[in-house]
This record gives C-alpha cells, structure tokens and sequence, in this order.
C-alpha cells in the first residue's frame, strides 16, 4: 500500500487496523536468478536496484536475523560526500545524489536532513589537508566551504575556543552532508524490493556455499538449500567468515566500533561536527539525543560491544571539542563490527570466483554509501562489470599497488 | 582483553597500556618469495571467528611486543607471550 | 490534597528542614527525603511531560528506573537536565524544573498531540511528510525537532571539576540490599578485599523499606549494625551514591560515584562526580528486583504507581500517596502494599487482584475484588477514580492512588553487558541472568530470591564460595531470624484486557498497546524491530519498567512464548552517565599532554611565538619590533640565515640510539638506502619505507661506532618509528643482535644555519671545525669551549652552510645563549619553523606535508636513494608493484607563480591549461607553498601526473575553495643552490 | 668570553615556593643521576646479577633487560664510567641524567593519589616495597617505584615533566600536597 497524509488519516480512521505488513514473509523458493547474502542496508538496496533498474526479479535476500539487524541499525547515522581521493570521492557523491531523492523513490520517509557537517581543524597542516580535500570535492563538483575561527564562533558558539590543548583555526563544510534515520534506511529498501518481488527471507543463516565445478549453484542456509544464478555478498562485519565458505581469503579485519548516545535534550546542536584533533563526531537526532561516536577499539572483534577505555576517551574528546557536554549524560553505548578493509576504503568486485560478487570493507563509512553500493553492486551483478563511479573498488588493487587510502597509513586496518 | 591484559613481564595492565597491530598470524616471507606469498602477508587475513593471535605492544610499559592468543568473540585471553620467542630467536 | 507527609515513621530525619523549589514554587521537605518523596509530600502530583503525546505524568516509581518523573535540576551552568526526582537526593537550595511544556507544566500547547493521537501512531512519520519534497527539512522536521526531545541546554562551559580513579578488590558487591550486605559482611568477616557499591545516598536497598522484621528488630537497625562493621573494616570500602553501570571484559567494572551531586554549594576542591573503574576478582550482583506496572487504560495518570514504590514512600520516607488508594495487583506483593498502607492508617479503597483464586488476604475491612482488573482511570492531572471491571461489570471507584504491581523482574542488567542473553525462566515468569562464567555471580532477589531470608541466604552463599575460590576460609555470621514473610508470587499478565483508553507499557516514550498491534500487524514483531519501530524501551530508562510487558504483549499477539520473542540488548550504561564523569580530567587544556623542548626557555626568552606540532610548542617564529605580520618576521629570518647565519631549536626530532654487534644490518634493512657502509664519524640521510613501500619517515642515520649508530627521526614520527623498530627486532628479526633507546628527551639540538655558521660555531667549539676537518655529513663528539662535551652533525635542512649540535638538554639554554652570543657580531638571528619551513621549500626538501602516506621514494624525487642492491629492507618487495611504479604517478615538482598578486596555498589543485575542472582532470596538488625571500615571488612544491616530465609547462593551480585561481610554471623543486655550492662552503 | 653551562631543571620556573610541605609531598630531584642499562643480546641474567642494590645506585625494571640506574652519590659521567667498568660487555650503558626527570610522592594518601592515574594495584601486598614497573599514568609512561610504605618515586621523560607534575597535583586535588626540590 501507498503511504500518504492522506492512507494516514484513513487508516487512523479506521482505529489503524487496516495497514498492511510493510513486507510479505516468503518461505524460500528452490532457485533464483540471484541471492543476495545479508540483510541490511547494501543488501536490501542492491536487490531493489537489482529490481527495479537492472530488470532482475527472480531474487532472495537471506539473512541470518532480522532485517537491518546488522550496522544499518547501529550506525551514527551520517550522509555525507567529502572525501578526496579519485577513487572514492565521485562514489559518495553519487550516493548523495541519490539519497537526496531516496524518500520519493521509496515511498518511505527515510528523513534525509542535510544540516551540514563542519570538520574542524587545529593547525595550518590540518587546514592544508582539509583544502586540498575541498578542491577535490569541488573539482567533482561537490560544494564545499572553508569556515574561518570568526565565523566557527558564530555558528557554533559552544565550541572551546579558549580552553582548547589544541584549538579551533577553521572548519571545512558540507552544506549537503546530513544525516538519515537510519533503520528507515533500510525498512524503506525492504518495503521498496518487495513490492518488486524481491523474496526477503529473515533468521536464514548462510551455512555453507554450494560449488560444482568451479561455479557457485547455492547457498546451504538454515532454512536448507536455496540454489541460485549468481550469489552476491553484502555481509559486511561478516564478509570473511561467508566468504570463507567460498573458499575466500579477503583483505579485512574485522574490528568494532562504539558509538553513544544521550538523553534526548531539546535541539542545541544543528550540524554534524567532526574534531580534527581525534576522531570525535556529533549530531543531535530528530528525536533530541546526541548520537556521537570516535575512533574504533582497535583489535579484532566480533563482539559487538565496546571497551570502556575507548569510550572514556570518546567522552575526552567531547568535552574538550564541546565543553558544555560535561553535564549531558550518556544513555547508552553500542557497538557494531566493521569490515576494517587493508586501505580503509570498500570493494564492491566480482571475484575469482565467476558468478560469486562481493560488496564489503565499508569499514565504518558504509551507511553514507548505502544507497550507491546497491546500485553499483546491482549493476555489477546485472552487467558483469564496474559502473564507472566504483571502477577504483576492486578487490585486487592491493596486489597491484592501487591502495585507496584516505588515511595515508598504510596496510593496517586499525589505523584507517 | 578489552580492559586487562597480563603482560609476561609486567603483569597485568590495563588496555591503555597497549598499542595494537594487527593479526600475528603472517609471517614476513623470504624476500623473494614469489608475489602471492607476499600479497597474502600484506593484505590477506583469515579474520576467523573465535581463537586468534593479534600483535599487541606494551607500549606504555616494557615496549615488548606480544602475541596474545584469544577469542576475538568472548574476547578470553588464552595466552600472552612475547613476540620474539615465536620464531625461536634470541632476545 | 490528597498525598500527604505522614505525622511519623520513614527514615528522613523530621528535625531537618529542607527547603527547595519546584517550577518556581518554595517548597520543603526533610533530610532523607528524594526530590520524588518530598514533592509527593507537597502534593505534587504532576511532574513532567511525557515525550510524544506531553500527557500529564506523575511519579511511578521510587528508583531508578523512573520513567515520567524526570526534571531539570540546579540552574545557570549547573542545570542537570533529565534528572530522575525518584533517586535525586534532597539538598538544601535544591531548584527543580520540569521539562519538556509550555508554556507550563498544568498547561502544555503540545499536549495538542495528545488530540492528535491516533493520527500520530507508531512509525507514522515513515509514511509521510515527503510531499514536497523541500518541506521535509524546512517545515515538518524542525516541528518535529521542536516537539522532541526532554530536557534542555545551551551547553554553558561546566564550573564542577570530576575525578577518575582505579580500584581493586576481591570481591565486588552491587547493591547493599539484604544479598548484598550479607554478601559482603562474610567476604569481610573472611579477609577478602571488599567494595560495596549502592546506587542510593543511603545504604540498606530494600531494608529501608521493608517491614519484616530481622532479629525482632525493623530491618534497618539490622542493616545499620552491618554496615558498621563494615565501616569498621580497613578491607572493605563502602561506596554510598555510587552507580555501577558497566560490566566489561575482564571483570572490570564502571562505577560512577556522585560525590557533590547533593549540594548546592560546590566544593571546587573536589569533584562533583568520580568515575570508579574497578578491577574485582570476583563480583556479585546484588541488584534487587524491578516491580513491573500493569497496562491498563489511563495507566498513565499522576497518581499511579507501582505498589512497591508506594510502600517505600510510605515506609522509608513517611509519605502517603494518596488518602484513599487503590491496589491493583496481579500477585501478593499489592497485599504487602495494602497492610504497609493500614498500619499507617492510610485508607485502601479497594484491592483488585487479578486472579480469581488466590490464597492472599486484603486487610480486615479493606475491600477485595477477585478477578477483578482496571480498565480506565478519571481526572485530568491527578487521579480521581478508577473504573473496575470483574466479569463484565464495570464500576466507578474513587481513589486519589493507584498502587500497581505486575510482578517482579530481576535486575539482571549488568550480567548481560558482555554478550549473555538472558534465559526465560517459566516458573518466576521472568527473564533470568544467564550463566556468566567465574568471576560473577547474582545474588538475592536479582537472582531469583525474593523472599527476605532467601536473600541474606543466598548473599551470604554466593560470598562463601567467592572467598573458597580465592583460598581463604569462610568465616560465618549468625543468620537473623527473619519475621513474617511476604512470598512475592504472581500470576503474569502482560495487559490488561477490556482497557477504555490508552494503556501504556513504554510511559516516557507513550507507547502503548495499539502500538505494538500495529507493529506486529505491519510486521516488526520482532522484539528489535518492535522497539525501533514504536521507541518502546528506547526513552532515558531503557525500557527497565516496560520492555518486560512489552516483550510479554508482542508474545500473545504471536502466539509464542516470552522466551520465543527474548529481549532487546542490555548495554551500558545501566543508569545514564554524565560526559564529564567518563571524561574525567583529560578535557580542555590537558585533554593531552605538553612537551617542552629543552630551549623553550630559550626560545621564550628570544621572543618566539609557539605554536602546538603534535604534543610540542615549538617556536613559530621570533617577532622583532617593527615587524608587523608574521611574514615580516619570516622573511626576515630566512634572509638572515640566507646571508649570515640563523640558530632553530630541533631538539624536538626523535633521537635513537641504536647498539650491538648487528646494528648495521639492522639499520640496512629498515631503510631503503644503504647503511653498511656508513663511515664511522659520518651522518647519512635516511629514507625509511613502510612494508608496502610507501615512505613512512625520513631523519639522518650517524655512525658514531663500529656498532652505536644515531637515528633521527621527524618530530612527529619519532614514536611511530620507535615502536616500528621494536617490532622489526622483536617481531620480524629477533636474531639480529641489536638493543637500542629513544635519547631524544636527553639532548638539546640546535641547528646553525647559514654562510657565517661555521664562524660562529667555531668560536664556542674548542675542536678544528675546518671543512676538511669536519666536512659535508660529519657526525662526531666535540668539546665546547668551558669543557661541556656534545654531539656535533654537518647537516642541512635549508641548503645552507649547516650544523646540528646536540648538548645535555639541561645545558641546551646556556649552549644556545652562548652560540646567539658569539653570532651577534655575525648577524646572526633566532629563527622558527616558520622560516625553516620556507628555507626547505626553497630547497626542495620534503617533510610530512609531502610524505603522506601515500607517496613513493620515487615520487617525491627521491627514486635514486633505493639500495636496489640491497637483499632486503622494509618496503623492498612491495614497491615494484606495477600501480607503485606507473608513469602516471604524481611526482615532486616546483610551481613558480606566473601572476606576482596573487599567492599559492597547499591543498590548491592542478589543472591543465584551460581544462574544464573534474576529478578526471585533476592533475595533483599543492603540497606545500611559501612566499620565497630569496626569489622574491611564490613557489610551492607540488604532486603532478609525470610531473618530471612537465618541467616549463604553465598549468593552473586551482583552489576553488578559496575562489583562487593562478597560472604558474612547473619547475625542478630544488629552487636554490642545485649545486650544492653554499652546503659544501 | 666566558662560557658556564649552568643546567636548567625541567622545572625550574614552573614550581613556586612553598611556605610548608602538607601531609603529602612531591619531592623534584635535581641531581639525581640516571643512566638506562640495555643488557647486549642474550645477556640479560648477567647484567642482572651485576645491578643488584648497592648503596652507590639502583636499579629500577623497566623491561627484559632494560634498567634505570639511579643515584644520588655518582655525577652522570661517573655512574656511566661506574656501570660500564662492571658491566662489561654484558650491557649498553647511556647517560639519562638529563633525559629524565626524577620525583618522589609520599604520604598517607600517596597511594590514593595515584590510584587516580594509575591503573595498577598499589596494595602493599601486590606492589611491595622495592617494586619498580613502568606504567601508565593517565597519558604518560612513567617509572613507578615503591620506597617506602608511603612513598613512591615516579621517573619520566624530561620532556614531560611539567605535564607530569600537573597531573599528579590534578589527582591530588582532593587531598593536601605541596611540591617542591628537594633539598639533600
């Protein structure tokens, strides 16, 4: 069914009895054109683009929960495009192309808000850097804007301007960076390939993958076997154990990051602010808490909980960007795995394997991505080769020295 | 693991203590070994579910590098040892 | 008027009162007292808001897991916002506002959306607001926005200081409860380190409102005679006002200690609030048990709670609800509420227990209605009445309280911090902490136990098998003799059927029963996605009151059991932590460490200006009078070193003193360029690849001995590349026979730059500095006149003439005064990293600014260094990768500007000559750029495509952001002296 | 000209003077000698055996064959001659007398104090007199050494020291502590 001011006001005439599930609940068929390994954000958005742009209809996506039960519904929510790098800027800014008309493309309010995101930064290297990425993002013709100290205190005066170890010399802004809701995100795409046929099959666990003579033919689930055409991985947290049923040996690491939120509080802080002298970000939700987060814990995990060292340290580092935090308090800590890729950037490839298709290493930048890696990841697994903005994303430009490292740091999946 | 770590030279310590790396697994190959091999240390990790063994200094401590043996889902350590003892070289 | 301060009993001290403020009205209640009681005891009924429908909301709880009674607390810069009246302990000056109205509390504009409410059911913001599509952010989301959220703040600088600090014991105790102090007076009793830990001002948990007698005495004098043996016991520390919020790896606890949390006047000297990390062998929870309310219509209405709370009022703090309350109650412990109530004279209008057949008895006189339920509550901002329903029949019943009791959920939040799901136990009707392994254990009430003896039983049990396991023996205490007992058994029901009006499971977040039906039926019945979907159990009490009910209703409505549905996940924090506690005192100005340079008195005293480089204040430069920008001074200063000599403090670069028989070797492999050879007496530079042939740092490798070399490092890498070398000799190479220590902290460096440098050095250093004696990359010990020993290097960073010389770090002032001394007559000035970053430009040297990470030797110029010979370093094997190699790669090159106005700036990008800008256009970048003195216009050094190749092409340097664009001509990056004439002088 | 390289303290300048000392006292050594010992490869039970105490020196752990000698007897030069003429081959000796700086907290709150940056045990049971052990107090790596019941010698890089000193006054904020040199 259609949702509208108006399906909302007869529904709630109707004592709201009258809705529909938001999606059918399918028992596997024996075979599809093509299975789509996990449930969350990219997985749901590569079927509906699958679908709905590439023509594709006989498809499953299997997974192991629930629908977004993975990072989609555990991330800090933030849209954005700044990046630098050839290879992933004109990516993300496709995604943001795309996000900003994923609300009427889904029929879904995903509550795109674009209140812009500000990185600060702290001494005259960190501006040069923060420059020459916002001339990279403007020669993909992506707006960008350098904030000066003076302006900084206008727009966000409770910034430490005057207590800072290191201070505030600038910002670089996005005006089109925002955030999303993000389980929408990802009921939005569920809802979307549905409707288009798409068979979402829930708490269906990827056992095994299933290959005769070279070729994948299927994937062994909890639900028994499900045979297919071509089988795509959109697993990320879990990329190397799936594919490891294939036989796969991949570039990540599997790492945990925490994120935070507090109490709701009414609105105080309208963007979404990043600290250049760590790695502490922060927005306030629609519903008023302020969902920030830092850096990852560091080691290999696949536990999705985080260590209190780091989260005291998140804390250091928002009270020192921030200082009126202090006061605020924290309501609780999550923490979901990240496929922390060699270089820190994602790989959306085919792979040795001829009809296996992977989507993973999103590290913790993969909810921005969302809707492009659908799309890209669709029109690989449709077309059998690279859509031109995920052409630097392959899975064997480690081996062939064309690393995509936005850190600059190397081979060590915990630095990026 | 996430909060102490026995050190075997300085007992237990707090995470912060530590600095991490990585997977401790690889092991550099011969200068010549052909690409592959390389390829595989630099950028191939088996990143199991379960018992690992990770590179971990004791950086605000001794400086020795470890390898702690542990579950990356429990986060149980198994062991903790130091680094140079695992090809049987010398300190 | 109808709750009232009972004329005696409860625990708050009658002779002390305390005066404070709600919403501006001067009110009073007594030491002891919690915002909650002494509010209730002034008849305040209404409190705050509820977040989504702003329905009028009262008290309905006496602990934590208060989900209506939320306030902001203190004023000005100390406001707390979202504070629970229920454990805010009641000071003198205390000023309470409630939240989320307006204009006011009794009259809320948003309360609109309470009239709106069945237009605005769960998710109903996913289905609309998208048409037009610009509206979303201009007009629906600011409304939205604007209706949300609780408290309030401006986010004022905080005045109050925190603390953090460490602990550790044998035994941790959470909770003071009768478990909890059994628990630990044996682990006292035994020899075991103890710390007892409780949430409340005052300790005791359940025995303060209890009336079972111990020993025939109130619980109280029982619990107060343990806890002054605990007191008394230099073992144990009794933490009162102290949460514990997190249960982390390694039996590693958050706590968070609420030192001046209950005052108006703020001693600076100490923290308002202390974070506890607390390292336990062993722990037991002793965390009690949640009372869940019953959902039925109107459950919502001030004047409803749940009966334990009631009784705790009346008990503890002497307060009565109401004048004439009701019980609602699906199991015995409403009959506990009704007797607390009588024997302190308090009318019970009637008792409604849902069950038809059991055993439990009302009072004498008090009415009891069997089978009986609630369906709909009556008043506007308080309780009126009530309609009953049994069988049918429905009733109106006045009463101005609801005491409700759904059952009991053990607080078992902690024990599934780390990954337990909890286990559905079908004979308590509850879910049950799940087994957790050595080290924690749960005790009492939180473990099942509800009945008093059970819990000193079974703290007292758990306690002895801790001090068994840590090999000491139990020592015993005599087990009060426990009066009449209540046994808390009850029939679960999730709702209650045939309700009138909304019945809310979530109160905070007014979720209520048609929610979760319109969950399930649009098909997030799944416990996760129910909770996303409607926000139950997502307000500030994390669903401790409503999830059990709301797990319990989502059940029926699938047919399955709770166990079926399970729970959503139990995270820290277990009560909301504040920012400033968990910061501590890392924040602001020490949010990291300084380092002081050797010369920064030196420097001070020069004049210079400081600017941070990583942890360092290094000088910037070193203004002189007259000169009125930055500029003027740089200039100044890199003309100065140009044409006589200038004196810059290095001493910040990492220093490495590298020993043993295989030291060369060592230091071969690790960087790319040739070490073995290296002269003893002779400096080299050095050029250090990460594995993946990347450079990673470059510095000077000396020779001092056949086997002691000098490395340095950048400032900003020095401990990377010390912890880089440890693993390389530890990890990699543990054969090698090589030791080596960072020395940086010991020597004052300074570098002597400039035609004259060798002058004026000379007149401080005793030895021959003859260029034949110490030529081009010397690197030995010399004596300085007035016999202090030190380190001279024949290098250079700026292509000058150029020393280094290294003193003891105490000496570094006295060495440099004595070095400015000698120069003056020779012109020579203090300069900064300002001009040594110009007089490198000019040079072509590369720094960090270049080197980021991801640029080859070969890229930045530096290709030839490569030992290709070599067997093996760092960085060898990966570097012939073809993408590392490609013709492509943007390589160093010089811009000189071509229009004098106009300046360059690093991170401008490079465009061909009329090219439209793209990222596939993009050319390179500036990596670094300057005002030249010595050539008198713009330069930079840049990463251009073939760049080697493009020498004498015009290109634009484009700098968008900036609105800059220029033309200039790219060049060979070496601006000045490319023979090397004045470096060799 | 005349040349006289007075040393500079780390923390000359930064510590005012104090009318008395309270219940707790940092003490800032001036003179203290401090050299690092690096045991040569495979060597490190001799070096050992050689640094056991003696009234000239200490020796505090830092890591598997790695010390701090400490001494208020020998000048720098003489330690460093002093430890090289024992340790022979056995070791690499370097001279730290000004690469670190040397304090000592006592009191009865000393170890309360430092439990407020430092993660490790300090019950007299578990880090007895004559213990000595690197670790981490809050950002930086410091040199702990029990001396007494209630006293505790803490040695850091000179380049921190001011930032240590703040700290340690910061985590006795609740408690009395004065600061001064010590006077020998």
């Amino acid at each position: 069914m259609r949702y509208s001011a108006f399906s909302i006001f007869k529904q709630a005439l109707a004592g709201n009895l009258g809705w529909k599930p938001a999606w059918r609940e399918p028992q596997p068929k024996p075979h599809y054109d093509v299975i789509i390994v996990g449930g969350g954000g990219h997985g749901l958005a590569t079927a509906y683009y699958l679908a709905k742009e590439f023509g594709v209809r006989n498809i499953a996506v299997v997974e192991k929960g629930y629908l977004g039960s993975g990072n989609v519904g555990r991330n800090t929510t933030i849209v954005r495009s700044n990046y630098m790098l050839p290879g992933n800027e004109p990516f993300y800014e496709f995604s943001l192309k795309l996000w900003e008309g994923l609300e009427q493309e889904l029929n879904y309010n995903v509550m795109l808000s674009q209140r812009g995101i500000i990185s600060l930064y702290h001494n005259d290297s960190q501006r040069d850097h923060y420059t020459r990425r916002g001339n990279a993002m403007m020669m993909e013709g992506v707006a960008a804007e350098q904030l000066d100290r003076d302006t900084l205190k206008k727009m966000l005066p409770f910034l430490n301007f005057d207590h800072a170890r290191f201070p505030i010399i600038g910002g670089l802004l996005q005006k089109r960076a925002g955030t999303a809701r993000h389980d929408a995100v990802a009921w939005g795409f569920a809802r979307g390939a549905d409707r288009l046929g798409v068979d979402l099959i829930q708490n269906c666990e990827v056992t095994g993958i299933r290959r005769e003579s070279g070729v994948v033919t299927g994937v062994e689930t909890t639900k028994g076997f499900i045979g297919c055409n071509k089988l795509a991985l959109a697993a990320a947290g879990n990329t190397s154990r799936v594919g490891e049923m294939a036989g796969l040996k991949l570039p990540i690491e599997s790492h945990v990051l925490q994120a935070f939120v507090t109490e709701g509080l009414k609105p105080c802080i309208d963007h979404v602010i990043t600290y250049g002298a760590g790695h502490f970000y922060i927005s306030q939700s629609d519903k008023g808490g302020l969902v920030f987060g830092a850096e990852i814990d560091g080691y290999s995990s696949y536990a999705q909980r985080g260590n209190l060292a780091t989260a005291e340290h998140v804390m250091e580092e928002g009270v020192t960007m921030i200082p009126g935090l202090s006061r605020v308090r924290v309501l609780r800590a999550w923490g979901g795995v990240m496929d922390m890729s060699m270089d820190g950037s994602p790989i959306i490839d085919r792979t040795p394997i001829d009809n296996l298709y992977l989507n993973c290493g999103w590290c913790y930048g993969g909810f921005k991505a969302t809707p492009a890696s659908g799309f890209c990841f669709a029109y690989l697994i449709a077309k059998g080769e690279s859509h031109h903005v995920a052409r630097a994303l392959r899975l064997d430009r480690f081996e062939r020295g064309f690393p995509i490292d936005e850190a600059g740091v190397g081979t060590q999946p915990n630095l990026h | 693991m996430a909060s102490l770590i026995p050190c075997p030279h300085c007992g237990t310590r707090p995470r912060q203590e530590f600095s991490v790396r990585g997977d401790a697994t690889p092991v550099r190959p011969a200068p010549m070994a052909a690409d592959e091999v390389w390829n595989d240390y630099m950028h191939v990790r088996a990143n199991p579910r379960g018992r690992i063994r990770e590179h971990w200094q004791h950086i605000a401590g001794c400086r020795r590098w470890l390898v702690v043996e542990r579950d990356n889902f429990t986060h149980e350590v198994f062991s903790v040892s130091d680094a140079s003892l695992e090809q049987g070289g010398a300190r | 008027m109808t709750a009232f301060r009972l004329a005696a009993g409860g625990l708050v001290d009658r002779s002390q009162t305390v005066p404070f403020s709600f919403d501006g009205a001067r009110l009073s209640g007594h030491a002891g007292d919690t915002l909650a009681s002494a509010l209730l005891a002034n008849d305040r009924l209404l409190v705050g808001r509820s977040f989504k429908y702003h329905r009028p909301r009262g008290i309905v709880t006496a602990g934590p897991a208060e989900p209506n009674a939320l306030v902001t607390v203190g004023s000005g810069a100390r406001r707390d916002p979202n504070t629970k009246a229920t454990v805010a302990e009641l000071y003198d000056g205390l000023t309470a506002t409630s939240q989320n109205r307006w204009p006011s509390l009794s009259w809320d504009i948003g309360a609109v959306n309470n009239l709106m409410s069945r237009f605005l059911s769960a998710g109903f913001y996913y289905k609309t607001f998208m048409w037009p599509a610009a509206f979303w952010e201009k007009v629906y989301e600011p409304l939205i926005r604007h209706a949300a959220g609780l408290g309030r703040t401006d986010l004022p600088r905080d005045p109050d200081g925190y603390e953090k600090s460490w602990a550790h014991c044998d035994l941790l105790v959470v909770g003071s409860g009768p478990a909890g102090l059994a628990a630990a007076l044996v682990a006292a009793r035994s020899g075991l380190r103890v710390i007892l830990a409780e949430q409340d001002f005052a300790l005791g948990g359940a025995l303060l409102s209890e009336t079972t007698r111990l020993d025939g005495e109130p619980p109280v004098v029982f619990a107060r005679r343990v806890i002054e043996e605990l007191q008394a016991n230099p073992n144990v520390t009794l933490l009162a006002r102290t949460t514990v919020f997190g249960w982390y790896d390694d039996n590693v606890f958050g706590a968070v200690e609420r030192v001046q949390k209950h005052s108006a006047v703020v001693d600076a000297a100490r923290p308002v609030e202390r974070l506890w990390r607390i390292v336990a062998k062993h722990a037991v929870l002793a965390t009690g048990a949640e009372e869940r309310p019953l959902v039925f219509g109107g459950n919502d209405r001030p004047g409803v709670m749940t009966a334990s709370a009631v009784s705790a009022y009346a008990n503890r703090f002497g307060v009565a609800v109401g004048k004439s309350v009701a019980v609602f109650t699906n199991g015995s412990s409403g009959y506990r509420t009704a007797r607390d109530l009588t024997s302190q004279g308090i009318e019970i209008a009637a008792v409604i227990d849902t069950r038809t057949n059991a055993a439990d008895t009302a009072p004498d006189g008090v009415r009891l209605i069997r089978g009986g339920s609630v369906v709909d509550t009556k008043g506007r901002q308080r309780l009126r009445a009530i309609v009953t329903d049994r069988g049918g029949f429905e009733e109106l019943l006045a009463c101005d309280a609801v005491a409700m009791s759904g059952g009991w959920s053990p607080v078992i939040h902690l024990a599934c911090q780390r990954g337990g799901k909890p286990v559905w136990s079908e004979a308590l009707q509850a879910f049950m902490a799940p087994e957790v392994g050595a080290g924690l254990v749960i005790a009492g009430a939180a473990a099942g136990h509800y009945r008093l003896s059970e819990c000193v039983e079974d703290g007292a049990r758990k306690a002895s098998a801790v001090v068994e396991a840590l090999g000491h023996s139990v020592a015993g205490f005599d087990r009060p003799a426990v009066g009449e007992e209540v046994d808390p058994s009850f029939t679960a029901l999730w709702h209650v059927p045939g309700a009138k009006s909304k019945a809310f499971v979530d109160f905070q977040n007014d979720v209520h029963t048609k929610d979760l039906g319109l969950a399930v039926r649009e098909g997030f019945g799944h416990v996760e996605h129910a909770k996303r979907y409607t926000t139950g159990g997502m307000a500030t009490d994390q669903g401790k009151l409503g999830n059990i009910n709301a797990i319990g209703i989502l059940a029926a409505m699938r047919g399955v059991s709770p166990a079926d549905v399970g729970t959503t996940t139990f995270r820290p924090f277990y009560t909301p932590v504040s920012f400033g506690a968990l910061a501590g005192t890392s924040v602001d100005e020490h949010a990291m460490p300084t380092r002081r340079s050797p010369l920064h008195g030196w420097a001070a005293r020069n004049g210079a200006v400081f600017i941070d480089a990583g942890l360092w204040y290094r000088s910037s430069w070193f203004p002189k009078e007259g000169e009125k920008t930055w500029r003027d001074s740089v200039d100044r200063e890199v003309r100065t070193v140009r044409e006589n000599a200038g004196l810059c403090d290095v001493s910040t670069l990492g220093k490495i003193e590298v020993f043993g028989p295989d030291a060369a070797e060592f230091l071969n492999r690790l960087y790319c360029n040739p070490v073995l050879k290296l002269p003893i007496g002779k400096a080299r530079y050095g050029l250090m690849l990460r594995e993946d042939g990347m450079v990673y740092d470059d510095g000077t490798v000396s020779r001092l001995g056949e086997a002691h070399f000098l490395v340095t490092t950048t400032t900003a890498m020095a401990g990377g590349v010390l912890s880089h070398m440890e693993f390389a000799t530890q990890v990699l190479w543990p054969d090698l026979r090589v030791r080596f220590l960072s020395v940086s902290d010991q020597w004052a460096q300074m570098s002597i730059a400039g035609p004259k440098a060798r002058t004026i050095l000379q007149a401080v250093v005793e030895d021959d500095l003859s260029d034949a004696a110490v030529p081009f990359l010397a690197a030995r010990e010399v004596r300085l006149k007035g016999n202090l020993k030190a380190r001279l290097f024949r290098i250079s960073f700026s292509g000058e003439l150029a020393y280094e010389l290294a003193v003891p770090a105490g000496h570094g002032e006295a060495a440099a005064d004595a070095l400015m001394r000698a120069g003056q007559p020779h012109g020579l000035c203090a300069y900064g990293v300002e001009a040594l970053n110009v007089l490198r430009i000019e040079k072509g040297h590369v720094t960090h600014a270049e080197l980021d990470g991801r640029v080859t030797p070969d890229d930045a110029g530096l290709g030839r260094m490569m030992g290709s010979a070599k067997h093996d370093f760092i960085g060898k094997r990966l570097s012939t990768r073809f993408g590392l190699t490609a013709a492509d790669r943007a390589q160093l090159v010089g811009l000189k500007a071509l229009e004098a106005d106009k300046d360059f700036r690093a991170g401008a990008h490079l465009l061909k000559d009329g090219a439209k800008p793209s990222t596939l256009n993009d050319q390179g970048w500036v990596s670094s750029a300057c005002f030249s003195p010595t050539l008198g216009g713009h330069i930079a050094l840049a990463f251009l495509k073939s760049g080697r190749e493009r020498y004498g092409e015009k290109i634009v340097v484009w700098d968008q952001l900036r609105g800059v664009e220029t033309m200039a001509e790219v060049c060979n990056p070496v601006f000045v002296d490319p023979e090397n004439r004045k470096l060799m002088a | 000209m005349a040349y006289d390289y007075q040393a500079v303290h780390a923390l000359d300048g930064t510590i005012g003077a104090i009318s008395e000392r309270r219940a707790n006292h940092l003490a800032v050594h001036r003179a203290t000698a401090i050299a690092v010992v690096l045991a040569a490869p495979g060597q490190t039970a001799e070096a050992a055996g050689i640094l056991v105490a003696n009234g000239e020196f200490e020796a505090r752990f830092s890591g598997p064959g790695e010390w701090l000698i400490l001494s208020e007897v020998h000048a720098p030069e003489t330690l460093c001659a002093e430890l090289s003429v024992r340790l022979g081959d056995f070791a690499f000796v370097i001279d730290q007398s000004h690469g670190r700086v040397a304090l000592t907290l006592a009191g009865p709150d000393a170890a309360r104090i430092l439990a407020n940056g430092i993660a490790i045990d300090l019950h007299a049971d578990v880090f007895p007199v004559g213990r000595a052990a690197n670790v981490l107090c809050n950002h930086l790596s410091v040199n702990l050494a029990r001396t007494a019941a209630d006293s505790f010698d803490l040695v850091v890089m000179r380049s921190f020291a001011e930032a240590l000193v703040d700290d340690l006054k910061t985590m006795a904020r609740s408690h009395e502590l004065s600061v001064d040199f010590a006077t020998r």
